[in-house]
């Protein structure tokens, strides 16, 4: 309780709350503008830089495209894993998730720039058939026997066939969760569409729908975050073998999620204006869970390193030398400050925690240091030749390749991409979720309680 | 001041084309190091001990098919499995190559055992008896294990010891081929060739120098002391097919 | 509160004086000796005082290689054969009534060709190997680290073996029954070689 | 749903205090055949120190037995309390109130039962000293740090002092309650105890920060404890199967879930044997039984990332051991009982809601998921160890031996007993936490509905 005898923050009336939001969506201010353009120009940028690519190298080599694999498993981890972060909150009812759902969940679009990016990076992984892989397509070579034969497709077709699952499960998390808003939204400027009007029933089918893709969403992400560390990745480099990688990949997709999460609704309370409904105990609450990210980004990692550091087999080492201390070691040190030492640092002190802006710098350093992982992982599996992918062990590690200006080009315009469908939907249904807000502002009232007084939140079920 | 003896690294060559599989290495062995005898029991039990044995194997499909023999003792890992594993330090690598395990300090954990790729290491499950007779026939050079530790092949660490002892009161240094294992002084057949590599003058870098050495589990990167030649046989595909 | 208080203080005095207990014999048993503060009682009484002691102090001044004849040859000392006392003790048979019991005794021993089992005063573990004569030949070399030496070291600075034993084993020579002086745990050991830039590899010893 | 009744705070007392202050006959009962299975498993351990570990069922290349499988097992279960007690206070979960005390106190008996058995385990355990706590002054010979064995013991001391603290501080003002309405020897004892409590502003204000600051400093220590556990196995490269990245984690969350799981059953059995029926409601084991099926759900992605990544590279080695755990007698059936009763069994099940509020079925659907992880750790580290690899040309199943069978069935023993003994000291759900829920309960109205409502700080 209290023992300062501070007053909690007085509660806002819902149809106060409305009124503005609906209002502020009426208007499309400059700022706005301003920021679609760059957006759109970088993302205009990206495209070139891709074609450029595309003529200069072509599509037999896999080297130069490496980065672009990397950005594909940014955008995994950061955006379109931020609505990871409001699936759980909302499965454990916590109250702080509200006034962020409808931005984390936007996110989710992100699934259309990876599925762009995905489609040409297809034609770069090589055929299943003699490679390390799990669909079971090996030659005899490994012993194992034929009737497990050989499945077609393995697989592009099968991780191809996932992503779309999941760019469906993506649109229509939104389309579910905005459905009330845009009714709202719709009445207010008159126009009446579709069939909600709000009762019981149709309220608990949202509910329970959207409960429901989001667990199908969370799952999916997951499972494609697993296969695509794996495929585009981990099959690339002989001798790694490494099963907590596409765990791993998860865990930086639930840390780059939640960073995801915070940097927006940082901007969203400063350059957005929404300093009323987005309050420093929102970035309080998910600087815990981000403390908490860090740490399993240690420990994973360092479960990874301790066993094959361990082992000394020349197989791991020359593997560790490609992911940790060989050519490609800045990106790992990078990663390893950012992911965890920097946030680690910053998110311990209560005070940097109990504040607005030190989760954000924290977040911010995690989505850099997520890209350099990403880096790392990706651009350097890339640079394993084709050759040698077959064999027991890596035996050459290959020089680094350090990005050029087409790379950069690339990369900012996926993650420019990424963003951009966000800005874009904000203006389609509004950045907070009006019906959510609403149903937690009518949980909540203001008592009094011995010599003070308390916010008591209704639990209903 | 004692003079610090020459740097020695002793490494063993086994010659898998010579092998008979007459298993004399193994009696000279169990003879030599005091080894508990290995009753029925204790090979039903699968608590054995055999510090050198004799693995056979068989090559090629029915009926073209062979009887193989590949002496088999502890590798001596340069890079040892066992070591980094053993809470106590008991089994650790000197700067002899040898990869010694000290009985006094063993706790009997077996985590040894379980990390050793081939195998090479015994546990004493029971107290070790011998029969009445044989109590003045132990060598007492060489510790009786009691029960609860680990024990495994030494290089005949005692007899390098003897004979640097006799080395140092004569006042010279350590002859090539002064003294050999047991197992390679019993071998009819000389499949077990034993010596220091760092001197360029010992016998062994003659079976070194062969084209058919290899290592056995050479990827794990253990850097055995023991080099093993694969068989001369044309027939032979490999010194060992996998078993 | 006081009544809480004294279930406290009695409680933590029972602790320490438990502790203190428990300290104390851990304590002695790591420091202390391996045997008591008297060496065992001997089958004869062997005075190594008449044997080895120096003339001036009323012994025969006897080498300790008369008799240990290996010690400075091989890895063990060695107790002599009886007969090899009978050297001297067919014709010597003691001048008090004390010592002629004893030599009886050993003539005994001689006549029915028995060995005499001596209780063994240092006893090193099955586990460790010690050979005696480097130990010896070192420190004949390196004088400065023996240690009590009796007969004292001439000044010339020859030395010969018997003078070193007493670097681990005391002076046997004053002592009318033989006694442990020195720990000769593995601590005591490897204190010695680490002094002496001698190996500390494990398996110089135990093997 | 069954509605929380708000309770006087002396029926509260003399509910939770029940045990401890008159224990029934049947108490005394449960005991004395505890206490006899525990006295007859001494024995039998004594014998086994004596006889050598002959009598075990270990043999090459099986070295490791059902003994190491009932460490890592109990290891698991220690992980109940902290998931639970650190978790759950950190994120300020309501209904965690009835299940704290009895999560830690399960922590740190298993705990303790888990660390003996690695002695036990071992060839010479009057030689732990040297590993466990290194006493060498002279020799300069220290343990090698360099070996999983003894992060073992650092990791599971910190722990169980850390859990026993836990345990401790929320104890005191309980303590306090049963000084109150004792006499005599006990009274001085528990005044001891109490250290003084006297329920001021300043005293709950510590009480409840040392709470906060034991959860935040136990969280790392408690993954810490099993990833130690599942590097005694990974580390090596000597066995195929064991030498994979994923075993911490994966060690984990199945420690979790088995813990989780074991508190479920042991909440259960509290309810049932103690008449706590206003206590542990069907609100509680509800929500364990949601937090179950999440935590199930993780080590199912867990398990199967280890078994099919095991696969990928596609080596003869990973695929015959796989085919071994899963198909080869006589492991293919306790495969198959394991995957069933660990998940495909009760997971399914918990997720519809009539079966997550009956007691009875969730009393026995969450014991077999402890049955199919005991299975789970008898899969990892034996078919490894068994399994024939080139070059070592010896191969053995394993059976257990009695005397191990019974000193597995002992450690069962002496944690009930322990788990019993403490139910007679002390009250085994919180007392000032139940009465805490009860003041920051409170209800709202939302047009026609009453809700129930929670006081917060914000």
């Amino acid at each position: 309780m209290h023992s300062n005898g501070h007053r909690p923050a007085p509660a806002v009336a819902v149809s106060e709350f409305t009124e503005d939001i609906v209002g502020r969506q009426a208007i499309t201010g400059p700022r706005y503008r301003r920021a679609m353009v760059i957006l759109g120009g970088l993302f205009v940028l990206g495209v070139i830089g891709f074609i450029v690519r595309a003529v200069t190298d072509g599509f037999d080599d896999r080297l130069p495209w490496g980065y672009l694999a990397a950005t594909a498993g940014y955008l995994l981890t950061t955006a379109c894993a931020a609505p990871l972060a409001i699936i759980g909150l909302r499965a454990i009812k916590a109250h702080w998730r509200r006034p962020l759902a409808r931005l984390a969940e936007l996110y989710s679009l992100g699934t259309v720039v990876v599925l762009a990016i995905f489609v040409p990076l297809m034609f770069l992984i090589p055929s299943a058939v003699d490679r390390r892989t799990m669909y079971f397509q090996s030659s005899g070579t490994s012993g194992l026997p034929g009737t497990l034969g050989r499945i077609p497709g393995a697989p592009q077709a099968y991780d191809l066939a996932l992503l779309i699952a999941l760019v469906v499960a993506a649109i229509g998390l939104v389309w579910a969760s905005t459905r009330p808003d845009r009714v709202l939204l719709g009445n207010r400027r008159g126009v009446h569409r579709g069939r909600w009007w709000g009762s019981i029933k149709q309220w608990r089918v949202t509910t329970v729908g959207i409960g429901l893709i989001g667990a199908i969403y969370f799952v999916t992400l997951i499972g494609f975050n697993s296969m695509y560390s794996l495929d585009f990745a981990m099959a690339l480099v002989p001798g790694w073998k490494d099963a907590i990688f596409p765990a791993f990949q998860g865990i930086t997709a639930l840390q780059g999620g939640l960073a995801t999460v915070i940097v927006s609704m940082y901007v969203l309370r400063r350059f957005g204006k929404m300093e009323r409904y987005i309050h420093m105990e929102h970035f309080w609450a998910a600087s815990k869970p981000l403390l908490a990210f860090c740490l399993l980004w240690f420990y994973f990692g360092w479960s990874t390193f301790i066993i094959l550091w361990y082992g000394r087999m020349p197989v791991e080492q020359n593997v560790m030398q490609l992911l940790y201390f060989g050519p490609y070691s800045v990106f790992f040190y990078g990663a390893f400050l950012l992911c965890f030492v920097a946030p680690f640092l910053t998110l311990l002190w209560n005070s940097v925690r109990k504040s607005c802006l030190g989760p954000t710098v924290a977040a911010t350093f995690i989505l850099i240091g997520n890209l350099s992982d990403k880096i790392r992982l990706y651009a350097g599996s890339w640079s394993v030749p084709n050759e040698v992918i077959t064999d027991h062990a890596l035996e050459v590690v290959p020089a680094a390749r350090y990005p050029d200006a087409f790379d950069i080009m690339m990369m900012a315009g996926g993650i420019a991409g990424a963003i951009f469908i966000v800005l874009w939907m904000a203006r389609r249904v509004s950045i907070i979720s009006i019906w959510e807000m609403s149903e937690g502002l009518r949980l909540r009232v203001v008592r009094p309680f011995l010599r003070t007084h308390v916010s008591v939140l209704g639990k209903p079920e | 001041m004692v003079s610090t003896p020459r740097e020695r690294k002793w490494q063993m060559v086994v010659d898998a084309d010579r092998c008979t599989g007459c298993q004399a290495c193994v009696i000279a062995c169990q003879a030599e190091n005091n080894i508990p005898i290995n009753s029925e029991s204790h090979f039903q039990q699968k608590r054995a001990f055999t510090w050198i044995r004799i693995e056979r194997y068989w090559e090629g499909e029915f009926p073209e098919v062979k009887a193989r023999f590949i002496p088999f003792l502890c590798q001596h890992c340069d890079n040892a499995p066992c070591e980094p594993v053993c809470p106590v330090f008991a089994t650790y690598h000197n700067n002899e190559g040898l990869n010694v395990q000290v009985y006094n300090r063993c706790v009997g954990t077996r985590f040894c055992q379980n990390n050793c790729p081939y195998h090479a290491r015994y546990f004493n499950f029971w107290e070790p008896v011998w029969p009445e007779t044989l109590r003045n026939a132990l060598n007492p050079d060489v510790t009786v294990r009691g029960r609860g530790i680990m024990e495994k092949c030494t290089f005949c660490v005692q007899r390098i010891r003897r004979g640097e002892q006799d080395a140092k009161r004569e006042g010279r240094d350590v002859r090539d081929g002064e003294f050999q294992p047991a197992c390679a002084q019993a071998c009819p057949a000389n499949v077990l060739i034993f010596g220091d590599v760092r001197d360029p003058q010992s016998r062994i870098h003659e079976f070194l120098a062969k084209d058919r050495r290899f290592r056995l589990r050479e990827e794990l990167g253990t850097e055995t002391n023991v080099i093993y030649l694969s068989k001369l046989d044309l027939e032979a595909k490999e010194v060992a097919g996998h078993a | 509160m006081p009544k809480a208080l004294t279930g406290l203080i009695i409680a933590s005095i029972a602790g320490l004086v438990l502790l203190g207990a428990v300290v104390y014999l851990v304590g002695s048993a790591w420091f202390g000796l391996p045997v008591g503060a008297q060496g065992p009682d001997q089958p004869i009484a062997f005075p190594h005082t008449v044997h080895a002691g120096s003339v001036e102090s009323g012994g025969i001044g006897l080498d300790c290689t008369f008799c240990h004849r290996n010690v400075d040859k091989g890895a063990a000392a060695t107790v002599p054969a009886v007969q090899q006392c009978m050297f001297c003790h067919s014709k010597v048979g003691g001048t008090t009534e004390a010592a002629q019991l004893q030599i009886t005794k050993l003539r005994n021993y001689y006549e029915s060709d028995t060995a005499i089992n001596w209780v063994r005063v240092h006893r090193l573990p099955d586990h460790v190997q010690f050979v005696h004569d480097l130990h010896i030949n070192y420190l004949m070399e390196n004088p400065a680290r023996i240690v009590n030496s009796v007969p004292e070291i001439g000044s010339d600075g020859s030395v010969n073996a018997a003078q070193t034993c007493s670097t681990c084993h005391g002076q046997i020579a004053t002592m009318t029954t033989v006694k442990q002086v020195r720990a000769l745990k593995m601590g005591d050991c490897v204190d010695c070689h680490r002094q002496n830039n001698a190996p500390t590899d494990c398996a110089i010893c135990h093997y | 749903m069954q509605q929380r009744v708000a309770l006087p705070h002396p029926q509260i007392n003399a509910d939770l205090l029940k045990n401890v202050l008159k224990a029934p006959a049947w108490y005394w009962g449960i005991m004395a055949f505890l206490g006899g299975v525990v006295i007859f498993g001494s024995v039998l351990v004594a014998y086994l120190l004596n006889k050598g570990f002959g009598l075990s069922g270990a043999h090459r290349p099986v070295m490791w037995g059902i003994l190491i499988v009932d460490f890592v097992f109990w290891i698991g279960i220690s992980h109940a309390g902290v998931m639970l007690s650190a978790i759950l206070r950190l994120s300020k979960a309501e209904w965690r109130r009835p299940a704290t005390r009895a999560a830690e106190v399960l922590t740190v008996f298993s705990l303790m039962i888990a660390a003996l058995h690695p002695v036990v385990h071992a060839g010479r355990p009057w030689r732990i000293i040297y590993w466990s706590f290194p006493y060498d002054f002279s020799r300069g010979l220290w343990v090698n740090i360099r070996s999983p064995l003894v992060w073992d013991p650092s990791a599971i001391f910190t722990y169980l002092t850390g859990s026993t603290l836990f345990v401790i501080v929320a104890l005191i003002p309980d303590m306090a309650v049963i000084r109150d309405r004792t006499t005599g020897i006990r009274h001085n004892i528990y005044s001891v105890m109490a250290m003084g409590w006297r329920g001021t502003p300043r005293q709950w204000k510590l009480q409840v920060v040392a709470g906060f600051l034991l959860s935040a400093l136990l969280l790392p220590v408690f993954v810490s404890v099993h990833s130690i556990v599942s590097w005694d196995f990974a580390v090596m490269i000597g066995v195929e199967g064991y030498h994979v990245t994923i075993f911490a984690p994966y060690f984990v969350i199945g420690a979790v879930l088995s813990g989780v799981s074991a508190v479920v059953t042991m909440m259960i059995l509290m309810k049932w044997m103690f008449g706590w029926g206003n206590y542990i409601r069907q609100e509680h084991i509800e929500n364990l039984a949601k937090l179950l099926v999440v935590i199930g759900t993780g080590w199912l992605y867990f398990f199967f990332v280890e078994f099919i990544f095991a696969l990928y590279s596609l080596e003869s080695q990973e695929i015959a051991l796989r085919e071994l755990q899963a198909f080869t007698w006589p492991y293919w059936p306790l495969a198959l009982v394991f995957i069933f009763l660990s998940y495909i069994i009760p997971i399914p099940m918990w997720m519809f809601p009539g079966v997550r509020r009956n007691i009875r079925i969730m009393f026995w659907s969450s014991l077999v998921v402890n049955v199919g992880m005991w299975l789970e750790r008898f899969l990892i580290i034996v078919p490894g160890l068994a399994r024939k690899q080139v070059w070592t040309f010896d191969w053995s199943t394993y059976h257990p031996s009695f005397i191990e069978v019974m000193i597995v069935v002992t450690a069962y023993a002496l944690v009930f007993l322990l788990l019993l003994t403490f139910a007679k000291l002390f009250p085994l759900i919180p007392l000032f936490d139940i009465k805490e829920g009860d003041i920051l309960g409170d209800e709202i109205v939302i047009g026609k509905r009453r809700v129930p409502a929670l006081r917060v700080e914000e």
